[in-house]
């Protein structure tokens, strides 16, 4: 029944194989191309250690191989890993490009490999192998896909900063996407070597590349199969155009060029985004929220959490904030007013990690001001943005589960193999996540995407997010921009609920009812300096700050 | 990658289930056809059934160069043999796209699912590495038709080729140059980045060992380069009696066309990828005095040569090269072997390709041994006035 | 050694000439034109053809050859980017896109012209050699190092005091603001890529007469030295792949000569890489690095 | 009373499913200085995004001179005399003082140095012509971004939020020029946080309030009005 096919069938596996190596990268948002090199130097590693004779008389000798290639592969993408992954996007792909064609080179030049003229080696991979490899990868990648590393790699790459301010180190997670990438390149680079039973330099060239690059883009990575979709689609094209007749020659590339064209137009999401929408709705938990209570104690009201002293941020010429001192305690609902361009969102930027000041010192929950934002995360600050950076691409509830990362464990290797404790530990997540999205109010919105979500609503989702990494402070930039006097009410009130509950509030906002409504203590900044603290309605009160937000006063005829 | 030894295991089951599992079916099997052999024998063979023969090209990427020329030559001989009658042939084209990956995948198709009796190809050396396994697996005679590096016909019984090796036609040119030149110390210049120039490089240096002719420069180029300059200066500082060429045709005409602009004299002397009537219209009078050794040349006044030349121009608007003239033959040797016994299946060419003794071609008289070796005298042609001479 | 550092000069300026066009399109629109070989390649063929069957002179004809370069860069626009314009995934599907495009482009050549090499007939333009203080030259060589100034020059004539140039350069900061001054951003990511494959093309038709031949690959074969070129000289710099074409031709053409030519493909990427790493902005460049 | 130069009718604004801007119309007279206040993210520069062609309005319709230029693309409004100066001013920082007027005077590309005129509005930037504009103050910048946009001779300036950011003296420079602009018979719409300013300069305002318009009177009244206060402050 397979008779004639199985050779394609083999190249379709091998084409999915290489997909999966940009799968990776592209999953976590990285443009990195240097797979063809890693695959070389997997191919020619494995050639000195893959026996002759198939082991125990029956298993293909290149079971040896496969390990030696992912490891050789992962070894590669990580020495080419520590000075190309400060770039990004296009610079990262042209680093990575000539990394490739630089072991291009040594290789064609080697002794060892026998240059141009390549090696020949024994056929081992017979198409079952090829496949289960497949079955394996995508296994790998299925099991990833809702894990709690699955959505660091997705949270990486919707955005960066937001992910970092989540607790995922967006350094490890994109290194961890590129050396899992070599490793899968060093498997492909061997099954490359034992089917086809021949390697030449030429083989892996930037040709390798790209049609990596197209499967990996045209299969999409919404599913986790999306580098077999690209791989069949591209490989059966081909053989339409034989079944209609067509004559081989230009006229099949054009023909695949167009469909190509087409795909990438017309999908967005390759062709994945056909079938991503057969995903099954999140399911809510049933009513135990028992594990909630193992989380860890937040600290007593009155413990200093914070204090910075003379923090400044200068853009060029521009002084954002000048010299700010600010302690902060816990329990306390701690409001930041002041007029647009006074700098609050800058000096929250600050005491989260998102920007290094240019002077000023201090700590927040023992981290030191000037630190990367995952570590403030980790020690329990958690925030939400002026113009929300929710992962756009994920659901609701994975957003919201992205925000547990700092108080769960790491899953995946535990959930390849089922293991209770891995599920218990995503349940626990997925609890804690329901929790946040009832407290808001959006439980029954969980499987849409955020772009369906109204302004408020918005809102409402990022402080879900930020609240279900069970934070010791808790920074709302914002949050009410945009909510009418109904909703900015209620979001006064959950406040207010936070705190009860021992949460630590920092937030900034131009609605000043709410902030008398909900604040214990009241910052203004204008112009990057405090102008006024303390006691809400006293502050609000004060006519420099009335003048700060209404405009300069020269009749004395207003009076607020 | 961890899990392979369990979970991989597990899974291959499955998959191998999922799959079907009749893929091990043994295909090595002498199946006969009785509908494939015919009543008579030599040119009075008859045989009612269509014989298909598989051909497996680059077409397009960057062997089509060569590879629509053998098409076209095949392409050709199929016709004059059908139209001569007793035999019916069908030719079934693929297009390798000069990847491994297409043309182990043509194979694939042409033995199982088209049946056919033989195949002609692949282009290159380097894919019929790895497809000639296959074929040799099924037991489908394969023929080579510009496979030239060395080893392939020891690939095993069902693998031939009708395309002179490298070694050969260098090993004619060389002493040929040195001889009409009186040469003492050359240059050698390759590209090493290419299989197949890189491995005529090898047996280049061995030639002039053995002839103790000097290498006073040797240099190498990539085959995407572009600008040879630098390289052509060493060359013409070392002041060789001749340049030893291996390059292909993409790069042949700016290498040429650079030497001769930066002042290198001296003879230039190729192999194979020569041989070719668009290098000629390309270089003009930079390719006078170009030394070629190959298994064909326009000039030959071998048997059918001017009627196949004619014949072929007037079909397809351009004139053959040596590509067109070894997959033209390759159809004759075929029909040759068919004819022996009147029989095409597998098996009969498979034992009778191997004996064809002295066939007059247009390549000039050409044997194929039971290796699989062919055996022809190669041609060392000189561009005389815009056109191969014989030397 | 001097005709080597000649050799390197007239080798960089090709790949500078391959560079500028692909630059020009990142520089202002942030768009990685994988299209761009392609068209170089039809610019060879494009060149070649109207040759042959006009007969008309070199200085004409690449003005001829330009033209259809423009045109084909606002196809390539047309067809590869501007239905991608706001997608989220934009940049990479661009990629890929361009890729696409491209093949159907040399799908198109071989349609038209078959798989044999094109080239311009001899006496097209006839070649001389010169001999300057023991440097070897030859006329093509000097119209190609000539021409790729004029193009340069013309080009940061154009960019700098044009308002076209003002235009793009606008687009380039800012697209925003640039709407807002008025100006018509369709027009000038159009003009953009015109201007950016037309000077693709003629860069083609320049290669494929100092090579003698043209053949499919003929901008496969530099379009990675290209990259290694427009990251050295800064993304969006067109002096500095102009400086860095030469940069690497000479180091090529040095490697060459004082070490052993296999590794004279090493050295455009280890430059590159070290590069990179060391100086992300590229020797030349004052382009912040962005986001793809 | 004059014929409407600006007439914005039930504008909807939305950024994917997030509504900026619910239910907005207003008109304003030729030579007339209109002031749309609110607080932060009430919808204001989604307003004049829209009327500028920068976004696409969801529903609505945008009339100027009595044409609907609802779909008409941003260069052919600029084109035709209707001028943003944008939030954030928006300067092209490595372009010179000079080549962001010029890139101003798209429209007058026949007359020679057309920019010089601006600098007999704005000294300050005769003296930094040649500078890039990126070395600017924040207040010499918000001058080059009117500098700008008058530049085109337009018919309306749309002015969001010119004083945001500045310090008290810059703002009153602002407001200054602002002043001028009137006067030469130019119409204005004036978006600004700095309510009591923006009124005080103003005929007529508007005040929104989470897309949509909640009072709007004669900016005098406006201006005592303690409900405009509440809309700010939240305290009476």
């Amino acid at each position: 029944m397979l008779a004639g096919y199985d050779a394609l069938i083999t190249t379709i596996a091998l084409g999915a194989i290489l997909a999966y190596s940009f799968h990776v990268v592209l999953m976590a948002g990285q443009l990195s191309l240097g797979q063809a090199g890693f695959a070389s130097l997997a191919a020619y590693v494995s050639t000195l250690v893959v026996p002759t004779e198939p082991i125990a008389g029956s298993i293909s000798p290149v079971i040896v191989g496969l390990p030696m290639g992912a490891l050789v592969g992962a070894a590669a993408a990580f020495v080419v890993g520590l000075p190309v992954l400060r770039l990004r996007g296009v610079f990262l792909a042209i680093a990575t490009i000539a990394s490739a064609e630089m072991i291009r080179v040594l290789i064609n030049n080697a002794e060892w490999t026998n240059g141009a003229l390549g090696m020949r080696l024994d056929r081992w991979v017979t198409f079952d192998f090829a496949w289960a490899v497949v079955a394996v990868l995508a296994y790998l990648f299925w099991r990833l896909g809702p894990s709690r590393s699955g959505r660091a790699f997705a949270a990486v790459r919707e955005d960066e900063l937001a992910a970092g301010s989540m607790g995922v180190d967006v350094a490890r997670t994109r290194m961890a996407s590129f050396v899992a990438s070599g490793a899968i390149a060093g498997v492909y680079g061997v099954m490359f070597a034992y089917f086809f039973g021949r390697i030449t330099p030429v083989s892996f060239d930037f040709s390798l590349t790209v049609s990596g690059l197209v499967t990996a883009v045209l299969g999409g990575y919404l599913v986790f199969f999306g580098p077999v979709l690209g791989a069949v689609f591209l490989g059966a094209v081909p053989e339409v155009q034989n079944a209609l007749g067509l004559e081989a020659g230009w006229i099949h590339p054009l023909v695949t060029g167009v469909l190509l064209l087409a795909v990438i137009l017309f999908l967005p999401g390759g062709l994945s985004t056909l079938f991503a929408r057969l995903r099954p709705a999140p399911a809510r938990p049933g009513p135990d929220y028992a594990p909630l209570d193992a989380l860890d104690p937040l600290p007593d009201p009155g413990t200093p959490l914070a204090s910075v002293t003379g923090l400044a941020k200068s853009y060029g010429a521009v002084n954002a904030v000048r010299g700010v001192d600010l302690e902060i305690r816990a329990g306390e609902v701690l409001g930041v007013i002041g007029p647009n361009g006074a700098g609050k969102t800058t000096l929250v930027n600050m005491i989260s990690g998102l920007e290094p000041p240019t002077a000023g010192e201090g700590t927040v929950l023992g981290v030191p001001i000037g630190s990367r934002p995952h570590r403030f995360a980790q020690a329990g600050v958690s925030r939400t943005f002026q113009h929300s950076k929710l992962f756009e691409r994920l659901t609701v509830l994975d957003n919201v589960l992205v925000g547990t990362h700092v108080v769960s464990r790491s899953t995946y290797l535990r959930r390849l193999l089922w293991l209770p404790s891995a599920r218990r530990d995503e349940r626990r997540a997925l609890a804690l996540a329901w929790a946040q999205l009832e407290r808001v109010g959006l439980a029954d919105r969980a499987a849409a995407r955020p772009g369906a979500l109204s302004y408020g609503d918005r809102r409402r989702l990022e402080i879900a997010r930020a609240l279900a990494a069970h934070p010791t402070l808790l920074i709302l930039d914002e949050p009410a921009a945009g909510m009418n006097h109904v909703e900015a009410l209620e979001l006064a009130g959950l406040i207010r609920g936070l705190a009860d509950d021992g949460v630590t509030v920092l937030f900034i906002e131009h609605n000043v009812k709410m902030v008398l409504d909900a604040c214990t203590r009241l910052v203004v900044l204008d112009f990057g300096e405090v102008i006024a603290e303390g006691e809400p309605r006293e502050v609000a009160a004060d006519p420099r700050v009335v003048e700060a937000y209404l405009g300069t006063e020269h009749e004395e005829s207003e009076h607020v | 990658m961890r899990l392979k030894s369990t979970t991989g295991a597990v899974l291959a089951a499955a998959a191998l289930l999922a799959t079907g599992a009749c893929v091990s079916e043994d295909t090595n099997e002498a199946s006969s056809d009785s509908a494939l052999s015919g009543s008579g024998t030599g040119a009075d063979c008859t045989i009612d059934e269509t014989v298909k023969i598989g051909a497996v090209f680059s077409l397009t990427e960057a062997a089509a160069f060569a590879g629509t020329y053998q098409q076209e030559g095949l392409a050709l001989g199929f016709e004059e043999l059908n139209a001569a009658g007793g035999i019916t042939y069908e030719v079934i084209q693929e297009d390798d796209k000069t990847s491994v990956e297409d043309s182990v995948a043509a194979f694939g198709k042409l033995i199982d699912r088209d049946e056919v009796s033989a195949i002609v190809g692949p282009t290159l050396s380097n894919m019929a590495f790895t497809t000639y396994t296959d074929a040799e697996s099924a037991g489908v005679p394969a023929l080579g038709v510009s496979t030239t590096a060395e080893g392939i016909p020891e690939m095993g019984d069902y693998i031939f080729r009708a395309s002179l090796p490298e070694e050969v036609a260098l090993a004619a040119s060389i002493p040929a140059a040195k001889e009409a030149l009186g040469l003492t110390k050359v240059a050698v210049l390759y590209d090493n980045a290419d299989e197949f120039t890189t491995s005529a490089a090898n047996t280049i240096k061995d030639v002039l060992n053995d002839e103790n002719i000097e290498i006073v420069a040797e240099e190498t180029f990539e085959t995407a380069d572009t600008d040879f300059a630098a390289q052509l200066t060493s060359v013409l500082e070392a002041e060789p009696d001749a340049v030893i060429l291996s390059a292909l045709p993409g790069a042949t005409v700016p290498l040429v066309k650079q030497a001769r602009n930066l002042g290198i004299e001296a003879p230039i002397v190729g192999g194979n990828a020569f041989n070719s009537p668009v290098l000629v219209g390309a270089l003009e009078d930079a390719s006078e005095g170009l030394i070629v050794g190959g298994a064909w040349s326009a000039a030959s006044d071998t048997t059918g040569n001017a009627e196949f030349i004619a014949n072929y121009t007037e079909k397809y608007g351009r004139a053959p090269d040596q590509f067109a003239a070894q997959a033209y033959t390759a159809a004759y040797l075929l029909d040759q072997a068919i004819r022996a016994d009147c029989d095409a299946n597998r098996e009969a060419i498979k034992d009778n390709l191997g004996q064809i003794l002295e066939y007059d071609s247009i390549l000039g008289p050409i044997s194929i041994d039971e290796g699989g070796e062919v055996t022809q005298e190669p041609v060392v042609q000189i561009v005389h006035d815009g056109a191969f001479t014989l030397l | 050694m001097l005709q080597q550092l000649a050799n390197g000069v007239f080798a960089g300026s090709i790949y500078a000439l391959f560079a500028i066009g692909f630059t020009l399109v990142f520089g202002v629109l942030r768009h990685l034109n994988l299209a761009h070989p392609a068209v170089f390649t039809a610019g060879a063929f494009i060149g070649i053809e109207v040759a042959a069957r006009t007969a008309i002179p070199i200085w004409i004809l690449f003005p001829v050859v330009a033209l259809f370069g423009a045109l084909a860069g606002v196809l390539v626009e047309r067809i590869a980017f501007r239905p991608l314009r706001g997608r989220d995934d934009e940049h990479f599907a661009g990629l890929i896109s361009s890729v696409a495009l491209g093949g159907v482009v040399i799908a198109l050549l071989q349609a038209r012209y078959g798989t044999d090499p094109q080239h311009f007939a001899a006496d097209y333009f006839p070649n001389r050699l010169f001999e300057v203080a023991g440097v070897r030259v030859t006329l093509t060589q000097l119209v190609t190092l000539g021409l790729a100034l004029v193009l340069m020059l013309g080009l940061a004539w154009l960019v700098s005091a044009t308002s076209l140039g003002r235009s793009m350069r606008a687009v380039a900061e800012n697209p925003t603001a640039a709407k807002v001054l008025g100006v018509n951003v369709g027009r000038v990511t159009a003009g953009t890529y015109a201007l950016s494959s037309a000077l693709g093309t003629v860069a083609g038709a320049l290669l494929a007469l100092n090579l003698g031949q043209a053949g499919r690959d003929l901008g496969a074969s530099i379009e990675l030295v290209g990259f290694a070129v427009i990251i050295l000289g800064g993304l969006g710099s067109l002096w500095g792949a102009m400086a860095a074409g030469v940069v690497l031709g000479v180091a090529e053409a040095l490697t060459i000569h004082l070490f052993d030519s296999t590794w004279k493909s090493m050295v455009a990427f280890a430059l590159l890489f070290a590069v990179l790493v060391l100086r992300p902005r590229g020797l030349f460049g004052h382009v912040k690095v962005r986001e793809v | 009373m004059s014929e409407p130069i600006l007439e914005v009718e039930s504008l909807k604004v939305a950024y994917g499913r997030v509504q900026a801007v619910r239910d907005v119309s207003f008109s304003v007279p030729e030579g007339g200085l209109l002031a749309l206040v609110g607080a932060n993210g009430a919808g204001k520069s989604s307003v004049l995004a829209a009327a500028s062609g920068l976004v696409r309005p969801a529903a609505g319709r945008i009339r100027f001179q009595g044409e609907d230029v609802t779909r008409r693309p941003a260069h052919r409004r600029v084109a035709a005399g209707l001028v943003l100066v944008p939030e954030g001013r928006q300067i092209l920082g490595t372009l010179t003082v000079a080549e962001n007027l010029l890139l101003g005077a798209h429209r007058r590309r026949r007359q020679a140095a057309p920019e010089s005129e601006m600098y007999d509005l704005f000294p300050v930037l005769a003296e930094r012509r040649a500078l890039p504009a990126g070395s600017l103050s924040g207040g010499e910048q918000q001058m080059l971004a009117i500098a700008r946009a008058m530049i085109a001779r337009p018919r309306v300036v749309l002015l969001d939020e010119p004083s945001m950011g500045l310090a008290p003296k810059m703002v009153d420079e602002v407001f200054a020029v602002i002043e001028k602009i009137r006067a030469s018979g130019v119409t204005v719409v004036l978006v600004e946080q700095n309510a009591r300013r923006a009124l005080r300069a103003a005929d007529t305002g508007h005040v929104l309030e989470t897309g949509e318009i909640a009072h709007s009177g004669p900016a005098s009244e406006l201006l005592q009005d303690p409900r405009v206060v509440k809309a700010y402050l939240g305290v009476e």
